[in-house]
């Protein structure tokens, strides 16, 4: 239960397991107690702006945080690109082979008449992502008719693990706990804009303790921890 | 209309429209029934009949949403069974939207329905009985027209619920523009990017004119089926 | 097509204990509020399936307890009119009126039967109506006509005419004669008035509290001094059979009884016709002599049969007039005065005017 | 406390336009079914506001539409008993007869009353139930103590008595007869018995398809052979004032009427009190001379004042007898062969059973 | 059962109940007051009323929750006043998860107790009137009683439908343990990362059984009133 002086941290719903992992050591080690509310960035940046007592806020997408910080609502000089993530293709059921799509594999071609599962491709960050990788891999406009998209990323896991659809394209750090699908392909880092958690904290923010957590976030145990998850920890390189 | 949506939008709209109008009527009889069973009979498993009607006002509706898939999936026990004989299919068909926006609707229509009869005077009924009719025939010619109001009501409940149904739905059946998108899909993909609130905006208020018509409309016909009745 | 009832159920700390068997006709169930009567009519229809009991109707067993066996009320092909209306609110009075219709199978009513019950029950100005606007008597009246056009196998009426003026009544009630002599099926008749159930009845069973005390056919159990308390002494009375022997030129009619002549208001029926004429006991005078220059015009020579004398001032005397029985309510005082013991001759003096139209019924 | 109703309203075709005026006591409304009377009592209770009109009780106004005056039901303090029951479902029989109590302003009804009251409608074997499983009487009885323990300004009662068995009447009535003694309270009351309206009315309105067609003295209205026709000619009577005299041992009372002695049964009033009885034109027999050795024991000597031949057989005699004014009525045939015409002296016969006890009143 | 759940899932199962009880309390005398108007009286703006009262039902629950965080909000017109007035703060607080569950479930509330009142007959109500019985007292011994089932309908509809409120909740306070996470956006965070499903469904268990627990309660209820009515 949180207390009044609590760090209280705004953050993107798939932290949660390796975000929940940090906030109880870091706890366990400075006796000091962090609360977390997940929820889709988008509702997070909103309720920021409505003055939401956070102190830190951790997004899944960029643009969330520059909306935030244009508005003046977080400290910008605090500002860290905190994780990297990759996107993977997946499929449904255990040992399915994995193909190159950089060598020209046939997507649409593989989907027949099925579905590709992906997160909203305008609008979540992990669809917006998967897009710009098949665009860039000149496979979009032949798949695009075929896309089943979904709220977040986690339905698109569903999608695929329940076998409804026979690929999807989530996150590394998604994939890595489900048995039930196999990553098939990993899109190039470069194939898309890069997958960025940015954290900073707000500007309303009171808690004397959240930079240390901010701090803490970004230090070595936490990266280990983030890293067991499927993320990439980017070593706190703020971009201002 | 069509100048200041765009085609997906706009066939967002009309989606809505197909989708809610279908799940409201195909669902309507089953609804009937179920009330009437709840309110007049007593059978074996009747409460958890009561239950199971209620669970999706219970369930997170991505939870529901997720049990659908499981069921009425391709690969669900029912969704096959369903695609190999009928060749009904739901999955990202927007007969699965139907489907959804029709479960997740169910619970606010019986209710409805089922305190209409229960305001029935079973009295009428067994006068009508006296008079010869079976059953059957009593509900169709003295339970039904006096619980029309009732129905009315329940139904555009329900369809109101299935045009902002969302969670379930998206869960369900994804969202493919033009197939399964449907209006609070389209509103909640304009809320995930900073300055799509305008438009969201938009399709909100289109949302709202319709559902309110709707329900103007069943107040308007309950209104006038209860002046009917009350012979004036 | 005869009738047997027999039930035993109990609400609260009322039992209900009937057993009676009645011949095809009317079968009358009279007795005071709360005795019963509808919870019997109830158990008749079906609606109300008592703890033990059989019933029958022309040897169609309706219920039994023992066997389990019991009739849906929708195929007891009933016409039942409820003592509290009970209009479908939602359909007009047309509709309501042919409900039954539907369901008759076959012989539903003709649309000249239709409009014969509609004009005799006075609704024609109704038909376009529904239930909600129309006055208590109104409601009523439409009730009966949607039992009568029902085409019922058995017809069950519980205070029909209790909510209308007496000229309704007079108009409704030769209607329902006339069902009773030409249909063959049982009529269960609850009324109040003692008049209709004179008039009616073939059969009377007499109620109180959840038990039947008496019952038999009409003419016995109404003749009998005996059951005049439970009658009530103000509708105790007899019926004289008598056959129409001329319509008169100032609107009179001669009746021949086996104790002589009868002059009444207009009987509507052809000479020759057999008549049974209820006589109120309260409305026979008696007197040793036969007495002249009065009013009356009808004066019957008769013999004292038995004699009652109740608690009070007053004495119920039993006559033979003719082949039937008369009774007269009068005072003790005048019982003793004029020593009307059994076997004493005397006349019986009775008003022309005072047999209502509804105390004369067809018979035969 | 006077009362003056006066409306106007149109119901589809029906319309409905009354005028009357009638002093303290107890106003009968009599008429058909449809005649409008229901409306009438919801318009004085407020349920029902006519297009135009105006309604007042002892001074107070109740509804006017000229000056858009309406006082709210439930500031009426009345005592309604409705045609058709409306007794509260979910309360027990006590608590729906308690209920106005809760809302009298000061008078409540004692405990003492609320038990006469109870005990006079033999209902106390239901005091824990629920209205639910009544039989229609049950009903009716409990909705006359709610209306009458409310502690009302002013009773309506809409045909209270039209679902009671003539004994349970025979209870009701005597109270209520006290009731309008004693109470200064208006009563309204809507009955299709001429037996219970001729002995509660101090007024009685005739009305005849929502319109008024004679109101006035309920004596004068009923003694006048001109309203027989609407009245019915079964209930057409008149009404004799006597004084008691004696109460004889053998259970009859002797009574002193401006024409002469009259025996009746048992008349419950202390000697020397007033009492008025309605005497049916049918039950009188009429001779030129003095009858003898008849078990009538009632014979006045009276003068004919009028004589009203109908359509029919029948004749309509007006007789004074003493002070009073008495009907009789005979066959046509008879008033011819006695040579009844005005002026012509002649004996009525009263039989002393035939006035029944609801037909005895108490004034004064 | 403290056993098998983590102090974060008890507390969001404590949380909901408190939450949804209130939810449904408080907002149980204005649900009957709006049904009653609706029900029985004709004013201006009552279609207004009306449709305000389903909006709820037929917005996308994400919407309602951002409409909630603009106006209920610290910043937001009526939130500041309250904040002012009464120092009464929803955002951010449980008090705000019960407004938001309060206002989701309104119009199945309203529904439900709307119907009821339509089923009493005027007659009985006038009965009342002409024994004295302003209208206040007669709402109070004739009206409420007898529309009792429909109220307890209502309002167990209300509860369970509070206790599945995520969408707006969510939006409205955000998802912060201990103070605004209720069972329902507990099992939305753990649907959001892998390997949450197990957590996610015992937590879905919790809430079945507590809201089929309310379900069955009414029932029952509302049968022991129906038959206190029926009078046997
Ligand atoms: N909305 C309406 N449209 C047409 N006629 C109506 C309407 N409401 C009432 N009436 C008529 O008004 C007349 C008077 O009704 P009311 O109930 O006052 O009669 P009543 O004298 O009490 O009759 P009863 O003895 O049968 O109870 C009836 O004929 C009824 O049909
Ligand atoms: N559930 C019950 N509990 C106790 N008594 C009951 C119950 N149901 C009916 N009764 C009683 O049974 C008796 C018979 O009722 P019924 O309706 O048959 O009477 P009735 O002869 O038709 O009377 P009425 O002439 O007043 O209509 C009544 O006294 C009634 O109170
Ligand atoms: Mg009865
Ligand atoms: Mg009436």
């Amino acid at each position: 239960a949180a207390q009044a002086d609590d760090v209280l941290v705004f953050a993107a719903a798939s932290l949660k397991t390796a975000l929940d992992q940090v906030a109880t050591e870091w706890g366990g080690r400075t006796g000091r107690s962090v609360t977390v509310s997940y929820a889709g960035s988008s509702s997070l940046a909103r309720q920021i702006e409505q003055g939401a007592p956070a102190d830190l806020f951790i997004s899944a997408s960029v643009d969330w945080m520059d909306y935030l910080q244009s508005a003046e609502l977080i400290r910008p000089e605090t500002r860290i690109d905190l994780l990297g993530n990759s996107l993977v293709l997946i499929a449904h059921g255990r040992d399915a082979g994995r193909i190159d799509l950089e060598a020209g594999a046939d997507l649409a071609g593989l989907l027949g008449d099925q579905r590709l599962a992906m997160a909203l491709v305008e609008s979540v960050p992990a669809g917006i992502y998967g897009k710009a990788a098949l665009t860039s891999l000149g496979q979009w406009d032949a798949v695009k008719e075929k896309v089943a998209q979904t709220d977040n990323v986690r339905a698109a896991l569903a999608l695929v693990s329940s076998g409804e659809a026979p690929f999807g394209i989530v996150y590394a750090s998604d994939a890595v706990a489900e048995d039930t699908v196999s990553v098939i392909a990993v899109f190039a880092q470069t194939s898309h804009v890069p997958i960025i958690y940015p954290a900073a904290l707000t500007a309303s923010s009171s808690a004397p303790d959240a930079l240390l957590f901010l701090e803490a976030l970004s230090g070595p145990a936490a990266a280990d921890m983030f890293r067991a998850q499927g993320f990439r920890p980017l070593n706190g390189q703020g971009d201002g | 209309m069509a100048d200041w949506l765009t085609p997906d939008q706009w066939s967002a709209v009309l989606l809505s429209l197909k989708v809610s109008f279908w799940a409201t009527v195909l669902s309507l009889p089953a609804g009937v029934a179920v009330a009437y069973a709840l309110a007049r009979h007593e059978f074996w498993g009747k409460q958890a009949l009561n239950g199971l009607v209620h669970l999706p006002l219970i369930l997170p509706p991505v939870v529901t949403g997720y049990l659908l898939l499981l069921t009425f999936g391709r690969r669900g026990a029912i969704g096959g069974f369903l695609e190999e004989s009928f060749g009904l299919v739901f999955a990202f068909r927007w007969t699965g939207a139907a489907l959804a926006a029709a479960v997740m609707a169910f619970p606010l229509m019986v209710r409805a329905i089922r305190l209409a009869i229960e305001a029935v005077d079973p009295k009428l009924e067994q006068a009508a009985a006296t008079l010869g009719a079976s059953p059957l025939w009593i509900f169709a010619t003295v339970t039904l027209p006096l619980i029309l109001p009732g129905v009315i009501a329940g139904a555009i409940l329900a369809f109101a619920k299935a045009m902002g149904e969302f969670g379930a739905t998206i869960t369900f059946v994804s969202n493919i523009p033009g197939q399964t998108q449907t209006l609070p899909s389209a509103v909640y993909s304009f809320l995930q990017v900073p300055g799509g609130d305008g438009q969201a905006l938009q399709l909100v208020l289109i949302a709202v004119a319709i559902a309110l018509l709707a329900l103007f409309l069943s107040e308007w016909l309950g209104r006038a089926v209860a002046r009917r009745i009350a012979g004036s | 097509m005869s009738f047997s009832v027999r039930l035993l159920h109990r609400f609260g700390n009322f039992v209900l204990d009937v057993d009676f068997t009645a011949p095809a006709g009317v079968t009358a169930l009279f007795g005071r509020s709360g005795s019963g009567k509808t919870s019997v009519v109830n158990a008749i229809a079906g609606l109300f399936k008592p703890e033990a009991g059989q019933i029958s109707v022309g040897g169609r067993v309706l219920y039994d307890s023992e066997r389990g066996a019991s009739i849906p009320v929708h195929q007891r092909r009933l016409g039942y009119v409820f003592q509290e209306g009970r209009l479908f609110p939602h359909l007009s009075v047309q509709q309501n009126l042919g409900y039954g219709r539907w369901f008759a199978p076959g012989g539903a009513a003709t649309r000249a039967e239709f409009e014969r019950v509609v004009a005799m029950l006075g609704i024609e100005g109704l038909l376009e109506r529904r239930p909600g606007s129309l006055s208590g008597g109104e409601k009523q009246r439409v009730a009966i006509g949607r039992a009568l056009l029902a085409s019922p196998q058995l017809l069950l009426m519980d205070e029909p005419l209790a909510a209308l003026d007496e000229e309704r009544k007079a108009e409704i009630l030769p209607y329902l004669e006339r069902l009773c002599e030409h249909s063959e099926i049982p009529i269960v008749y609850v009324s109040h008035s003692m008049a209709e159930v004179a008039r009616l009845a073939t059969t009377l069973v007499l109620m109180e509290d959840g038990i039947v005390t008496r019952s038999g056919p009409a003419s016995e159990v109404l003749s009998d001094p005996e059951s005049v308390p439970a009658l009530g002494i103000r509708t105790a009375g007899a019926s004289l059979r008598a056959t129409v022997a001329a319509q008169e030129e100032d609107g009179l009619t001669r009746l021949e009884t086996t104790a002589g002549p009868l002059f009444l208001p207009r009987v509507e029926a052809p000479v020759g016709a057999l008549v049974s004429i209820r006589i109120l006991a309260h409305d026979v005078i008696l007197s040793r002599t036969r007495p002249e220059g009065l009013s009356a015009l009808n004066i019957l020579a008769t013999t004292v049969t038995a004699v009652r004398l109740g608690d009070g001032p007053g004495a119920i005397v039993q006559l033979r007039a003719g082949e039937d029985l008369l009774l007269a309510r009068i005072t003790r005082r005048s019982a003793m005065a004029l020593e009307l013991t059994p076997g004493a001759d005397c006349f019986a003096i009775l008003k022309t005017v005072s047999v209502a139209q509804q105390n004369v019924g067809r018979t035969g």
